[in-house]
């Protein structure tokens, strides 16, 4: 299955690396007991990170109609963009 | 579009779909049925209230009256009407009692039910029972129903 | 629906089949307004929800994230394999997937049993009953996903999908995906960030 | 007509049709209690009136949905009806019960009636809906299962298509769930609590794929377009409304003593119940736009659409506007839900058992579709009972926001009659409204005897 190039399968494995990293990141961050604007930034970029690929590569949007790529990122950033609201003014 | 959909896909959705939504429903009817009776009132279920839900329900109130919001919408809200009527049986008996046979001229007005004692006392037992209900946000909003 | 598109430039349709799209956007529209709904329910009961927070099991969460993140990771190797025609590579990587899932499974009830030993239901406060639907409902979301796995890991074990016709896996794994994307918004959100 | 045993659904049909008029009759008799207090009183009080208009109204909806039911199924199915002697037998047992029902509401006062048909035994008279005595809910169990079993037979031995199946469930479930009617403890938030699984989830639930199945049908029959397009549309659909509204039913356990966590989620789920009528609507266009042949029956696809438009309007829109826990929490039990149920029931099932009248009556007596002359009136008639009950709506709305401002939601909150009284206007102008609907209703009846030369084409 290993190819010279990046193939698919490389590219899957690489960025599973990077949701896992990025959730231990996440988990050290709460784990800590940090709390505040930066820990919340950090960690709500981080859900956008992942959320990005999950959506692009896992689900496989990437390459699909317009519409839907908005659908389901603009699904995710709103979300997201809501929580910091909701989080920054409280 | 080209995004193909499939009449089995679309009818795995269908029964898939519906069973775990009403799965899901069951759960919560379970988790309701643990948590009604801590705000049911039930303490005040006796036989003099049980009789006066048979004569509320005998005399169809519910055709006039809402009850905790339901039914027709033609007369008062009676969930919270014990409150109303400053938390005396004897005057929501007395009411019931007063109710003239003919009706009141282009008025709209209870019927007169010809209710005996033991089935005053019930019915004005029954209502206070419900005003003890204890709803969310202690509905309704506020005395006058 | 099928109007013929020219002109267009060739875009992948979404994997697998519509219907299921239809399906993981009604989801997804749900799970959004619960999230909504917990981040301005909090934003009124600050100390309610920082409080109760703390009680929450991060490291469970933690590995429960993982344990999503690497079960969909194989449900993408279980795609590509099919598309190569390898369909017991792809049975093993839904199995793999799958196991993943039982391991989810098995964490979340040992956290919602502790929870409950406690005797903290729906009702306790308006934080656990956002903690308890929301798990809880992504909890019967893991449960389906592994029902709709486990089919399409029977179906693919028994070659009945190949490079030319694997909708079936597609349309499984987006929903799996899908129920892992909701997760990586729900451990932080409820679990991490205060 | 292909079957000779779909004229079954010929005597279902007319007998809906003339409880209809009873119904409305009834209506405009209750619209006139709400402004003249007294009007027929003490012989007809509101509360009888209104128990006849509802009542009438399930019974004729029932009516309506087994003649569908026997009209589409020997379609669908591919053969004769199993046994049309058992339909024959039902309709009639159906129809005295009924009738005895109906009488007994007028005759005797309710209280004798619950002695004569010995309530005490297993009381589950006087609530909302299922106000009928216990003997008659009995009757409705034994026909609805005579029914099903009809149907089911009919559908399970021949030929099986998406529209029938969906049908089938649809119908089982209206028998499952109204076993619930007889459930009615003396602790009033359990009894709402199931009360609910009768009523939620026949009108939002079950009776929804009954609609869709018939819908389907109709447009089966009157686009020409493929059946498998429609198909997969009837399921995505329905499976839409399951899927809201199996948790929607949580919009009715926000103030009857059930815990606080169904203002939640009885708001979310039912927020999204719009969607399934919104896909519906877009359904019944986009097949009419599509078709591949023009019915000569116009009429019947005028209100195949109208039913798509109209229950999103009353049942999606109506709905939504009050479904929010906060905001139902001032609109619970007033002039909003009278409005949103009004328009409701109208759009979704009041017009959906027209469409399939409209639809098979022609052809049940022998022609493709009416002439002409007939099906203008008969579009007459649609507008006109449309259009006020549009208006009927509106004014119910405006009655009813007024209400929840002056006696809920001011600081200086007044009675509930004093409210009444301060929107009386509103109330004449829902008669008004009320009185245009049955003048509709007329036309509808008379252009079943509009003769006319019928317009030729081959029968779908």
């Amino acid at each position: 299955m290993t190819r010279f190039a990046i193939t698919s399968s490389t590219k899957a494995t690489l960025i599973w690396l990077l949701l896992v990293l990025l959730t231990l990141v996440t988990y050290g961050l709460g784990k800590i007991g940090y709390s505040g604007t930066f820990v919340i930034t950090i960690v709500l970029a981080s859900v956008l990170i992942k959320g990005h690929h999950i959506i692009a590569d896992f689900m496989g949007l990437r390459g699909t109609e317009k519409k839907w790529r908005w659908l389901m990122q603009g699904w995710l950033l709103l979300i997201v963009a809501v929580i910091a609201t909701a989080y920054r003014y409280s | 579009m080209k995004e193909t959909f499939t009449k089995s896909m679309a009818r795995n959705i269908y029964y898939g779909g519906s069973m775990f939504f009403l799965l899901v429903f069951i759960g919560l009817t379970y988790d309701t049925h643990q948590e009604i009776p801590k705000r049911d009132n039930h303490e005040a279920i006796n036989e003099v209230v049980a009789l006066g839900k048979r004569v509320w329900e005998e005399n169809n109130c519910i055709g006039c009256h809402t009850l905790l919001g339901e039914g027709a919408y033609f007369a008062p809200e009676l969930g919270n009407v014990y409150t109303r009527f400053g938390e005396s049986t004897e005057a929501l008996k007395g009411f019931i009692k007063s109710r003239p046979v003919e009706g009141i001229p282009g008025r709209r007005s209870m019927p007169q039910f010809n209710l005996s004692e033991e089935e005053l006392e019930g019915i004005a037992e029954f209502l206070k029972y419900v005003d003890g209900i204890e709803t969310a946000r202690d509905w309704p909003p506020n005395i006058q129903g | 629906m099928n109007h013929t598109d020219k002109n267009i430039v060739q875009y992948k349709p979404l994997p697998g089949d519509f219907a299921i799209w239809v399906f993981i956007f009604a989801e997804l529209l749900v799970f959004g307004i619960l999230f909504i709904s917990y981040a301005f329910t909090r934003k009124y009961n600050l100390e309610l929800f920082n409080h109760h927070q703390q009680f929450l099991d991060r490291e469970t969460g933690a590995i429960n994230t993982v344990l999503l993140i690497t079960s969909s990771y194989f449900v993408v190797r279980a795609v590509d394999a099919i598309k190569k025609n390898m369909s017991q590579q792809s049975a093993r990587w839904l199995a793999l997937g799958l196991l993943c899932g039982a391991a989810f499974v098995v964490f979340k009830i040992l956290e919602f049993n502790e929870k409950f030993s406690e005797g903290i239901t729906l009702s306790t406060n308006i934080f656990y009953m956002f903690y308890l639907c929301l798990t809880g409902f992504h909890f019967m979301h893991v449960l389906l996903g592994m029902v709709i796995l486990a089919f399409i890991l029977v179906k693919t074990h028994r070659r009945k999908y190949n490079a030319d016709d694997h909708d079936g896996v597609e349309t499984g794994a987006s929903y799996w995906h899908m129920v892992d994307l909701v997760w990586i918004i729900l451990f932080p959100l409820v679990y991490i960030i205060r | 007509m292909k079957y000779q045993s779909q004229l079954v659904a010929q005597k279902y049909f007319i007998a809906a049709l003339s409880l209809f008029l009873g119904q409305i009759l009834f209506g405009v008799i209750m619209g006139m209690q709400y402004v003249v207090g007294d009007f027929l009183f003490p012989e007809i009080p509101f509360n009888i009136a209104r128990m006849v208009h509802t009542n009438l109204l399930i019974v004729w909806l029932l009516f309506a949905f087994m003649g569908a039911s026997y009209y589409l199924v020997p379609e669908e199915s591919e053969r004769e009806l199993y046994s049309p002697a058992l339909a024959n037998l039902m309709f009639w047992i159906f129809l005295v019960a009924g009738a005895l029902t109906v009488l007994g509401y007028l005759l005797f006062t309710y209280s004798e009636l619950a002695a004569l048909t010995f309530n005490e035994l297993w009381p589950t008279m006087g609530r909302e809906f299922l106000e009928q005595p216990t003997i008659t809910k009995v009757g409705i169990v034994i026909v609805a299962l005579a029914f099903v079993f009809n149907i089911g037979m009919t559908i399970l031995t021949g030929r099986k298509t998406v529209v029938s199946l969906v049908l089938l469930t649809g119908l089982v479930g209206l028998a499952v769930f109204f076993l619930f009617a007889f459930y009615n403890p003396v602790n009033v938030v359990l009894d709402k609590y199931w009360w609910w699984w009768v009523v939620h989830l026949w009108v939002e639930g079950v009776w929804e794929l009954i609609l869709g199945a018939i819908l389907a049908f109709v447009l089966i029959k009157v686009t020409g377009v493929d059946r498998e397009v429609i198909e997969k549309w009837l399921y995505i659909i329905i499976a839409m409304t399951l899927i809201t509204g199996i948790i929607g039913t949580g919009h009715h356990y926000f103030w009857i003593g059930t815990p606080d966590y169904w203002q939640w989620l009885g708001s979310i789920f039912s927020a999204m119940e719009p969607i399934p009528f919104f896909m519906m609507t877009l359904f019944a266009f986009n097949m009419v736009n599509k078709r591949r042949r023009d019915h000569p029956n116009k009429a019947a696809v005028l209100w195949a659409l109208g039913t798509a438009v109209m229950a999103f309007l009353g049942a999606g829109v109506w709905g939504f506007m009050h479904t929010l826990a906060p905001i139902n929490y001032y609109t619970h039990g007033t002039q909003i839900t009278a409005a949103h149920g009004h328009m409701a029931f109208y759009g979704a099932y009041v017009m959906i058992s027209l469409t399939m009248i409209s639809y098979s009556m022609p052809i049940m007596r022998g022609k493709v579709a009416n002439s002409q002359a007939a099906q203008t009136l008969e579009m007459w008639s649609f507008w006109l009972m449309t259009v006020s009950m549009v208006f009927i709506t509106l004014f119910l709305t405006a009655a009813g926001i007024l209400q929840v401002y002056l006696q809920r939601f001011t600081d200086t909150p007044i009675t509930f009659m004093q409210a009444q009284e301060k929107i009386e206007i509103f109330y004449w102008l829902r008669e008004v409204s009320g009185i245009v609907f049955l003048i509709g209703l007329i036309v509808y009846f008379i252009s079943f005897f509009v003769k006319g030369e019928e317009p030729q084409g081959v029968e779908a």
